[in-house]
């Protein structure tokens, strides 16, 4: 029917091993360019934020798994190794087009404005959380960044973004869908409706599969037996690319690119960002238990930022000095709220009920007044955990 | 012209769709062969046409991507209708139903909300249709805070309890009885109106019994409530319309008058949601009840096709059970 | 990580439009071979065999349908055009080899040896109905036929039929699972989850689906954007081949080196044969409301059987007097089965209750008690539907 | 050797696993992380090691493929022990689960049956999960017939009980309540045992009213039954284990005696399975009962996380509702 097919009298099977899909690269660990690489169009401020909010990043999700061992924090989880995936990408888009991420991205967050004091809101599930308190840390999200609040089931953002995108298509605003998750998640029967749907209803968004090898302790080669996550993108007919996700700068080109096709084109575009997650899953997780150290290390040689850093000096747009000073602040920073959002209050009971409904119904009201009433009476076995008595 | 149009339920429902989409050009329809083709049993028809395929169009062949699609869709500030094809195959998108639709807004903190999102599918049994066409799945939607459910029991109110749906601000699963979308016939009116959600309906009023049913049901109750009147018993008989939130205090009004309460679904009786009825109103009415609480369901097995008449809650096994609880 | 790929310094994105994906054909309208191929080897017995099962099941649709447009069926649904699809491949595979379709596959089980008596107690729910007049016509099952009772859901066969192939692996006994399912079904996340863990977990499955174009009114253009079912195969490192279905040699050509692949090397095959659903969907659709009778018409001139007829007429292995008396048999046949099963007991109200559980449980026992008190109260109200009473 | 080891939850359930692998080649585990790694909470620990990769492997991470993969497994003879990672990630598999499994041998008319499938999730509150790592879906499942569902509420049960669903030749749906996997612990014979599913467990035996629970909440109860003593109040105290097909009888005996009933589960109330249960108990006690029947559950929102305390019924709130119906 709809397929181009020309016909063969041969019988040969294939398994797709033929299909050469090259991976992106630019920089090299040194800070030099590949030779015959082009740098893409990156002017130096931009250049400094995308830095900034990675080494940003970096810091806080090391003071945070730190809050999480000394019992300050029930859950934390990092983006270790990962931010130029997340940075390079993020960077590439308008600050309306629609973030929808999976969990690992709190640098496109970072890199969209939100605070300090943000962050630690949310983690510390305080009264000025934006989600209220109801999730746990790292669900951040954001009306006013364009950042969807992250939620814990796997993928299912992913038609989402695909139906999100369709309404921005509708609009004719010229905005697109920024859509993040995992090797993992890509296994998932959502992955397909939504790349599908995506293709099929040319919708502009932008799929971004950061396959850092894992998903908790199960190997890629666990997760899928073909040319990883882009080789799906060209069998749905989708306009892919592979890029190598420690290389902020061939995942900004490829960025680029992709929401140029997704704007202009209006269609879907999937990037594959190949790169390692350098720390455990979550605070929960201790790999150990499936993977060596070695190959850990291997990895840490090909960190992200300090290559980013490298070819920002060898641009002499920055220096060792100036990157000390930038760890001091943000370390300083990033504790001094801790500590304040630690102390702040948390958000009051009646935030247990509302927005289930945009009016809370009747008998919900009924449960909560019986609620109220019983808490009341046994005031102290019901005193907010973490909260200042 | 008059104001009102005598049509079926699936006339009513395409008719509401219709309206709607006139109304704000913010909704969208979507859903298996809903395009062209106007869905399997036509509630699309001419829509496409009338609208253009951006906004009414035939999805590839998933319910998990096209009720996660439409949740975007509803995120981004569209309205989106999607359908589909029948009920029994809800269940693929059950997760994004109840771990997404359902959860949307609270989990943000009201940073984002899908509430423009409207699930309508074709339920229940009378079609020949055994196991995979014919289920009543409402009660598991039911159990989900943060959905609304809401089941039309004729035209007038599918078309008015649709248009309602599809603009209340919360996520809404409309189940509509196949069995009566050509049968069920009435007037309704050409404008643009809404029935409340939430907000039971008595049919009949009645002193002996209250039955309460929703959808299809509500023919055989009114059947069963005609039987027992020829005996000299007073029915009285309320559509529920809106499953979640239920109307609980017309129920237990009428209870406390009558003293005795017969539900009736066709999903089987083991978890259906005259269990929850049952168990909240006799809470409320204890005192009042001069008998248990009667339910007249499905049993518990798959839905059958050569016994669909056997399994099916009819008029007959309602009739019955009034008799006992009379004679209670 | 786990995926080779090639560095490149060149932003490209591939939409897959560039990965040619053959059509294997051997057979031309008229009965002779394409220039330059091969006959598969097929003995004449096999051959009359499958000729005979396909001309009994385009016999049977006729039939059926008219039967249903009397109204002495509810439901009815043809493999009309897409015989040699199925016959071709389940031809290929050994009898105990585990059959899992979608619906449309009835020559398929035919091939298998479904008598026609068989074939109408499913269809007219009677007695001696294998599956107690439980499903709607053509939920065909037979443990003895090793052919898995069809369900309605779509694509919930595929993860199955992994699972169902794994076990045959560990068993050792060298048979496996052929899996068939439509263009539409192959939208569905089971189809993702089911082909991608076939790879991943290396199940002896060969998948046919089944692409003839339609699913119910949508177009396949509406189905998918990439290079159909074949290039998601690719995607998953899955050993694939698209063939012609109308061609009963290509298909059995494929199907057998398929089912080699599958038990030789322990791992899944992905066969796409390209079809027309000659028919309407099923009794309860009409196409003229989305497509063109030119389209069925140019359709009509590809079909299989015709093609099949001619090649054996060719070999000398047929002719039409044959083919007259065998046309002419089987709808004797048919006619007196269907005569038969319509005259038939319906299956007793116990088994509503039974296979529920292995032993019904007491309280749906006690549900049955009240429910046969009732029924006996109003006897005629009960009569079950195509009872004689 | 001794008979019997001290071991909590988790141990129990491994070691139910590792008997039932043991003793019969055709048990196969499966499931995300469950393979090396030994799951997230360690319930397969070892058992890669012990019986190969092919009998206990990771899956890729798709629960609808998980459960359809398992379900195929069992089809064809073998005897499959999928892990869900947490039952709030069941939702997936919510259509293979419901339309499948469940209506497998029924579809079938026997042909064909999966009842060597068992899926063992993680449910429940209490570590700080919120909306995702804390629901207790187990009504969902007790509304669809075919399925069996199980829930342990100590090491002993779990043990015993998943070995019984294991060789059950039905599917089921095996809750495990992740919250007190560590804090409970008990002596579990080393030994192959069974325990009967169908078949509740009469915890405490008392006269003046039946507390009923199952999963974590049976140490809320059993709290709230030592508050109530100390007041002069006798509980009978009623573990019900199995919820479906669950065991009525037991329960009505005990209400004709005790002529009170209190329900209490995790999940929200509104078509949680208490409901059944009260409509069930005040159909056939109806002239027994002295009370309304109670139910303390989660209320009707999402599974929050900083007010997790508040929602979650514990054993204060279970002590104010038995003094309550006892003051009726
Ligand atoms: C539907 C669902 N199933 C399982 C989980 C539990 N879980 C959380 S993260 C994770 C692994 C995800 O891996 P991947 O998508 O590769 O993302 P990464 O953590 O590597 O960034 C799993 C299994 C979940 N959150 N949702
Ligand atoms: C899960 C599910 N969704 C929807 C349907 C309704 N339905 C039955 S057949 C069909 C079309 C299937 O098309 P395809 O897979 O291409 O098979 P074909 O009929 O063309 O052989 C649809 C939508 C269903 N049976 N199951
Ligand atoms: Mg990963
Ligand atoms: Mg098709």
């Amino acid at each position: 029917m709809t397929v181009k097919s020309p016909p063969t009298v041969a019988p040969v099977f294939d398994d797709g091993s033929t299909v050469q899909i090259p991976t992106l690269r630019i920089l090299q660990a040194d800070g030099t360019l590949i030779s015959g690489a082009q740098t893409p169009e990156l002017a130096k401020e931009l250049a400094h934020k995308i830095y900034r909010d990675m080494v940003y990043t970096r810091i806080l999700d090391e003071r945070m798994v730190g809050a999480q061992r000394q019992g300050r924090l029930s859950f934390y989880l990092t983006c270790t190794g990962e931010e130029a995936s997340v940075a390079g990408t993020v960077a590439a888009f308008k600050q309306d087009d629609m973030i929808m991420g999976q969990y690992r991205e709190q640098v496109a967050l970072r890199f969209r404005g939100f605070s300090t004091e943000q962050f630690m809101n949310q983690l510390f599930s305080n009264a000025k959380d934006l989600g209220k308190g109801r999730q746990m840390p790292v669900h951040y999200g954001s009306r006013d960044l364009h950042f969807m609040t992250i939620r814990s089931p796997l993928a299912t953002q992913i038609p989402q973004a695909a139906g999100y995108a369709y309404g921005q298509k509708l609009a004719g605003n010229n905005a697109c869908t920024l859509c993040y998750f995992g090797d993992g998640a890509a296994s998932e029967g959502d992955f397909h409706a939504g790349l599908n749907m995506a293709a099929v209803l040319k919708s502009p968004v932008v799929f971004v599969a950061r396959n850092n090898g894992y998903a908790i302790s199960t190997l890629s080669s666990e997760q899928y037996a073909g040319n990883g996550i882009a080789a799906r993108g060209l069998g749905y007919g989708i306009k892919t690319i592979r890029v190598d996700g420690n290389d902020i700068l061939a995942v900004y080109a490829a960025a680029i690119a992709a929401r140029n096709i997704a704007v202009q084109e209006q269609r879907p575009v999937l990037i594959e960002t190949m790169s390692y997650r350098l720390g455990a899953h979550s605070t929960s997780d201790d790999p150990s238990g499936y993977r060596s150290a070695e190959e850990e290390d291997e990895w840490r040689q090909k960190d992200p930022i300090i290559r980013m850093k490298n070819w920002l000096i060898n641009q002499t747009w920055w220096d060792e000095s100036r990157d000390e000073d930038l760890h001091k602040n943000y370390r300083k920073e990033i504790l001094e709220e801790l500590k304040l959002a630690e102390k702040c209050p948390k958000p009051p009971l009646s935030d247990l009920i509302t927005d289930v409904y945009q009016d809370t119904p009747a008998h919900l009201l009924e449960q909560f007044e019986s609620l109220e009433k019983h808490v009341a009476k046994y005031p102290d076995s019901y005193k907010v955990h973490g909260e200042n008595s | 012209m008059t104001d009102v149009t005598r049509m079926n339920l699936i006339q009513a429902i395409n008719n509401g769709l219709d309206t709607a989409m006139a109304a704000d050009e913010k909704v969208i329809c979507l859903g298996e062969d809903i395009g062209k083709f106007g869905g399997v049993f036509r509630a699309t028809s001419n829509l496409q046409e009338k609208y253009g395929r951006p906004r009414c169009f035939n999805t590839p062949l998933t319910e998990q991507g096209i009720a996660g699609f439409a949740i975007g869709l509803a995120a981004q500030g569209s309205v989106a209708v999607a359908e589909i094809q029948f009920a029994d195959y809800i269940f693929p998108a059950f997760d994004q139903i109840v771990n997404e639709a359902a959860k949307f807004r609270y989990r943000s903190g009201d940073e984002f909300n899908c509430g423009g999102l409207t699930i309508r599918a074709p339920y229940g049994g009378g079609i020949d249709g055994a196991l995979y066409h014919s289920q009543s799945p409402e009660a598991y939607f039911c159990h989900t805070p943060g959905l609304k459910v809401v089941i039309p029991s004729n035209a007038y109110q599918a078309k008015g309890l649709l248009l309602a749906a599809i603009r209340d601000p919360d996520p809404v699963i409309f189940f509509e009885p196949k069995a009566i979308y050509r049968a069920s016939v009435g007037d309704v009116p050409n404008s643009d109106y809404e029935l409340e959600l939430g907000v039971a309906e008595i049919v009949q009023v009645g002193t002996d019994i209250t039955l309460l049913g929703w959808g299809a049901q509500m023919i055989q109750i009114g059947k069963a409530a005609e039987l027992a009147a020829a005996e000299g018993i007073s029915c009285e008989v309320i559509d529920l319309r809106t499953l979640l939130p239920w109307d609980r205090d017309t129920v237990v009004e009428s209870v406390k008058k009558t003293g005795r309460l017969l539900v009736s679904h066709e999903a089987p009786l083991t978890g259906g949601f005259a269990g929850e009825i049952a168990a909240s109103i006799q809470e409320r009415c204890f005192l009042s009840l001069e008998a248990p609480i009667t339910r007249v369901t499905g049993i518990d097995t798959p839905f059958p096709l050569i016994q669909e008449k056997q399994y099916l809650p009819d008029h007959l096994k309602i009739y019955e059970a009034i008799k006992s609880s009379l004679a209670y």
